[in-house]
């Protein structure tokens, strides 16, 4: 579904990518590790287009997308949750939801079953739909920005630390919707630093560091590697 | 090699001293022009270039200097001497108290906030006839005399201008070189660094918009001598924007950056003549011209010409 | 409230609502993209000079030569986005700010080389009747003025909050990368939003020019006033903008009535001084602090 | 409370900071013992990056004490912070672009310049003299870092490692009573991190205190006399490294529940 190949990107004198390989394949959930400044968050920039790459290609169903832009790649479903959630605070809650229908709307479309499938998933959203972005929880914005994706119809789903800041109750309550979200057949990649949860949803993984893939196996696996631990712990 | 920039300046320097011997009145005449104005882009290249202050109403100061050194010197009978360090205490003092208040504000208030001043100021100019002479302006400014030698003409007035642009410069340079230049790049760089490096961000912002209006106060105070008349259609805002893109042309952080721009726009509209009335519109194709294909101004262009030329010898 | 008193409100509330409308012109920009648009008034003056050419080439039709104003300012606009906008947009606010007042000088240079400087009378659709109302005189084209920028302020309304467009418009301005990543295609809205920039002025231009005699330096003033419109209402409001032109408008008017007729500009800018000093976020906007 | 052991350096009382509702940081104490390296460490978002922002005078705290020599810098400005001996590196290198290393090494000298502007555009002898020292000291340290070969470069053209080592190097020379390092390990290669390593411990065995903010706990284990863990703004726990890295709240902030109970 997903083939990222030989990727290596730098800003300037840094190298922050340097040959990443990996691949994702359909209604899979792969995670990404690493500790911070390893290259997880660039990678992400870089499959979704906002960053562009040295050297290295991105292909989605099998097709290169290297020259699109990451509007039109968000209409091939390739839909990206940025770390920070970035929901926009001026709009309200629905209408946070609506504007990601950009990509797919036209005139007429309804958007009805679409709002209901993120409302049953989030009933939260539901009862704060006419409220600022500004005005929510960070778990509530967290919710928000991964129904506005789920708006955009998206197959392929990149997660950037969707548990970054939350409480430990309300990140457990975040992934249990992103399995469900998962069981749906959406396919994903997702960034987390908190290694636990992300292999309690991923069914494989690869632990990135300093901009190279030095591990990479099924979650059961990784999660007694003691070199995972070391990423984040050190020895 | 190493001592080309030495090289250089003598030599600009010796062609500067012989030029009025070569070069027409009317060319003379915009030489001193270009000389004065200087004063004041190095003043906005303090401010602007250097702190990073959108400074978009350095004409108003130049007309605080160009009025005070006027109607002292036509009422009261001062000389040029007395005038012109009043003229640059008063755009000094001026610059201080609106300081204080504009500096807490950043980026586009500042700009606005100074704009607004720059009209203000020449709302005041042509309205408050008793003192400025209104539209009319003030009339028959007296010449300049120089321990009882009277410099008259466009000659004397050359050399004047050009030995108070050699003093500015250098003071100017010397600034650039002190811990005062240094802060003043590092708050543009960036303002929250400097202030954890300990660089006093508000007594320096203050003090570069103060130095700015000194400058420009000696450049209105120059100004008024030579013209012997002025108006207040000579400070206006369009004036300020005609400094700042004398500034950005040259170079925006480079002393010698804002000489070589005023120099360069002062004597366009010459050179371009052959476009007529076209040349306003061509002006303002050359800013957007200039921010697009050279936003570090001629100086930085050569630098980074410099920098490439060596990096391939090294590399060669 | 003597009738004096009336007549000088509604002539204030017309100059008003020019300056409202150019303020929400500025202020648009401003917050879609962060940049202070100094070429405010000359699109103003555009709008108004256009206007009259076109008015007088469709023989005093207003409604195609006003359509054709909307034509030409969107056509300003666009050429704006891929001249100016679009190669500067990576670099500081600031080089834009300064390459706005570029474009300024050019429009308004080949404005003069188009129309002259000689200052011209306008009509207006409404022509030069009055309405009496007691003791006040009121001239159809200042009804005409308030009525038109009362339709603006709902039509703007309508489009940047109750429809598609709009909520897409404010997402791209408030976090243009995260509009990039829902697939909102935000090198579109950065044209509409310079359309609207342009149109907005040039209706501007319209509205003013039947009142006061047009020549290319008009519109200065006018932009002048609508940053001080826009200071005292706050920067990042739109409510802001609109009751900053209002209380610009009055100011003038009362001012040059009551104070002094060649002060009454100083004193709008003393107030946006006072404002400065006292509240510089305005009457409704962002810590000026905030933004850099 | 403790209120003054005689060797703490530094001493942070009920610091507390408000965005909004949010709590981003939550009553911290901390203490500095003199001449050693406290590490302070959480996951992202924990509220690392707002309390060096609270300690170094770049935002201030709604509420809490921060006792730097048994004296209150809440509410001086961040230059004033930094001439008290609050100094700081930041985490993403914030170096001045157009100035040279050398220039940038000493904008942070000139916090204790002497001199006027009078003798600054004079180039008096006071002012050279001054000028002289300066420039001495700061080409010591950058001699000691080995970046003195770069001395007249521009920032710009110097590979990211040196960078940071500038950064380190602009901020020593403050001579500060307290160095924050905030992430200083953030991008370096593993060869940078050991002289990153071995360069900080000699700066505390010559007596400089250090507050070490770090998310990278291999780094911290290796430097650390003590080590204050921050989770949601609130300190967790604070005890030597080995502490630290048994206890239960830790491993759970780090890894997660299921994770700490496999791994406990």
């Amino acid at each position: 579904m997903l083939q990222v190949e030989g990727l290596s990107v730098s800003y300037g004198p840094v190298t922050a990518l340097d040959g990443v390989s990996l691949a994702v394949s359909k209604g899979e959930c792969v995670a990404l590790l690493g500790s911070n400044g390893a290259g997880k968050t660039t990678l992400l920039r870089t499959i979704s287009g906002l960053v562009k790459a040295r050297l290295g290609s991105v292909s989605l169903d099998g097709k290169a997308i290297d020259g699109m832009s990451p509007e039109n790649r968000v209409r091939k479903g390739l839909c990206h949750v940025p770390e920070r959630r970035r929901i926009f605070p001026g709009l309200t809650v629905l209408e946070n939801l609506e504007v990601a229908t950009a990509p797919w709307r036209r005139f007429g479309a309804s958007i009805a079953t679409d709002l209901d499938r993120v409302f049953e998933l989030f009933p939260r959203l539901r009862e704060r739909r006419p409220q600022y972005g500004w005005s929510l929880s960070g778990g509530e914005q967290q919710m928000l920005a991964i129904g506005r994706a789920l708006m955009s119809r998206p197959s392929v789903l990149l997660l950037d630390e969707p548990s970054l800041g939350l409480a430990p109750l309300l990140a457990e309550e975040v992934y249990a919707r992103l399995s469900e979200i998962s069981a749906m057949g959406v396919t994903m990649l997702l960034v987390e630093q908190n290694t636990a949860m992300a292999l309690s949803v991923a069914s494989r993984g690869y632990v990135l560091e300093h901009g190279h893939v030095v591990l990479a196996g099924a979650s059961t696996d990784l999660i007694t590697n003691p070199r995972v631990r070391e990423a984040y712990l050190g020895a | 090699m190493r001592n080309l920039p030495i090289v250089l300046l003598v030599l600009v320097l010796a062609s500067a001293l012989v030029a009025p011997a070569v070069i027409s009145d009317f060319n003379l005449r915009l030489a001193t022009l270009a000389l004065h104005t200087s004063i004041a882009v190095i003043g906005l290249c303090i401010a602007f270039g250097w702190t990073g202050l959108l400074h978009l109403g350095q004409a108003a100061f130049v007309g605080i200097g160009a009025y005070a050194s006027a109607i002292l010197t036509t009422r009261a009978g001062l000389g040029f001497w007395t005038t012109m360090p009043i003229a640059l205490l008063a755009s000094g003092l001026v610059a201080l108290c609106i300081a204080v208040p504009m500096l807490r504000l950043r980026g586009h208030y500042l700009a606005l906030a100074v704009l607004g001043f720059n009209v203000t100021f020449e709302i005041v100019a042509r309205n408050w006839t008793k003192l400025t002479g209104g539209f009319d302006g003030i009339t028959d400014i007296p010449p300049v005399f120089f321990f009882g030698w009277l410099i008259e003409g466009d000659k004397g007035f050359y050399y004047l201008s050009l030995f108070f642009v050699v003093i500015v410069a250098l003071f100017g340079t010397a600034l650039r070189h002190s811990r005062y230049g240094r802060a003043m790049i590092a708050i543009r760089d960036d303002e929250l660094a400097a202030g954890t490096s300990s660089v006093d961000v508000t007594r320096i912002k203050v003090l570069a918009f103060v130095l700015a209006s000194v400058l420009a106060g000696l450049s209105g105070s120059l100004y008024a001598h030579h013209a012997t008349f002025i108006a207040p259609q000579d400070f206006e805002f369009g004036r300020s924007v005609t400094i700042l893109v004398m500034l950005i042309l040259g170079g925006e952080s480079s002393v010698a950056g804002a000489i070589i721009g005023s120099v360069i726009l002062t004597f366009l509209p010459e050179l371009l003549r052959f476009l007529g009335d076209y040349y306003q519109a061509v002006f303002g194709v050359l800013i957007l011209l200039i921010l697009i294909v050279m936003p570090n101004g001629l100086v930085g262009q050569v630098q980074s010409w410099r920098a490439r030329w060596a990096k391939g010898r090294s590399n060669g | 409230m003597s009738a004096q008193v009336l007549q000088l409100a509604i002539n204030a509330l017309a100059a008003g609502c020019i300056y409202a409308v150019v303020a929400l012109s500025v202020e648009i920009a401003y917050e879609s993209t962060g940049v202070v648009n100094f070429a405010a008034g000359q699109l103003v003056t555009a709008g108004a000079l256009i206007g009259l050419s076109a008015v007088a080439y469709t023989k005093f039709n207003f409604l195609p030569a006003y359509l054709l104003v909307i034509v030409g300012m969107s056509m300003i606009g666009i050429v704006f986005l891929i001249c100016v906008y679009l190669p500067l947009r990576r670099q500081s606010v600031l080089t834009i700010v300064i390459g706005t007042v570029g474009v300024g000088i050019f429009i308004q240079n080949v404005m003069l080389l188009t129309w002259g400087p000689l200052p011209k009378s306008v009509r207006s659709p409404m022509g030069s009747g009055a309405i009496k109302f007691g003791d006040v005189s009121v001239s159809l084209h200042v009804l005409y003025v308030i009525g038109v920028t009362a339709l603006l302020i709902i039509g703007m309304y309508l489009l940047l909050y109750r429809s598609s467009l709009g909520r897409q418009f404010r997402a791209t301005a408030q976090d243009p990368e995260a509009a990039t990543l829902m697939g909102i295609r935000v090198k579109q809205l950065y044209a509409l939003n310079w359309i609207l920039v342009c149109v907005l002025s040039g209706i501007a231009g319209l509205l003013f020019a039947p009142m006061w005699l047009v020549d290319v330096t008009s519109g200065d003033n006018i932009g002048l006033k609508a940053f001080a419109a826009i200071m005292i209402g706050g920067f990042g409001s739109v409510p802001g903008a609109i009751l900053g032109g209002i209380i610009v408008g009055a100011i003038e008017i009362f001012g040059a009535f009551y104070v002094s007729s060649a002060f009454k500009d100083a004193l709008v800018f003393a107030l946006m001084f006072l404002f400065l000093l006292v509240r510089p976020q305005g009457i409704f906007g962002e810590r000026a602090a905030d933004r850099a | 409370m403790a209120e003054s052991s005689p060797d703490a350096i530094l001493q942070v009382r009920g610091l507390t900071h408000r965005f909004g509702g949010l709590l981003a940081v939550s009553d911290v104490n901390l203490d500095i013992v003199r001449g050693t390296l406290l590490a302070l460490i959480g996951p992202n978002g924990a509220g690392k990056s707002t309390t060096v922002n609270l300690l170094t005078g770049v935002i201030t705290p709604t509420s809490g004490r921060i006792l730097l020599e048994g004296q209150d810098i809440v509410g001086c400005s961040s230059s004033a912070a930094a001439r008290a001996g609050m100094v700081r590196t930041f985490q993403n290198g914030r170096l001045f672009k157009r100035l040279t290393v050398l220039e940038n090494v000493l904008t942070g000298a000139d916090g204790r310049a002497k001199t006027s502007l009078f003798d600054a555009i004079t180039r008096n002898s006071r002012f050279r003299a001054e000028e002289d020292a300066f420039r001495h000291s700061a080409m010591e340290l950058l001699t000691e870092l080995k970046l003195d070969g770069d001395a007249d470069r521009q920032v710009g053209e110097l590979p990211y490692g040196k960078q940071r080592t500038l950064e380190i190097a602009r901020a020593l020379i403050l001579q500060p009573r307290v160095l924050l390092l905030d992430e200083p390990a953030a991008g370096l290669n593993s060869g940078e991190v050991e002289e990153l390593i071995s360069y900080v411990s000699l700066l505390r065995s010559r007596g400089l205190s250090i507050l070490l903010i770090e998310h990278n706990m291999g780094l911290v284990m290796r430097l650390a006399d003590r080590v204050a863990v921050l989770n949601f703004g609130e300190k967790i726990a604070d005890g030597t490294p080995a502490e630290v890295r048994s206890n239960e709240r830790v491993l759970e902030a780090y890894l997660g529940r299921k994770a700490s109970h496999a791994a406990g």
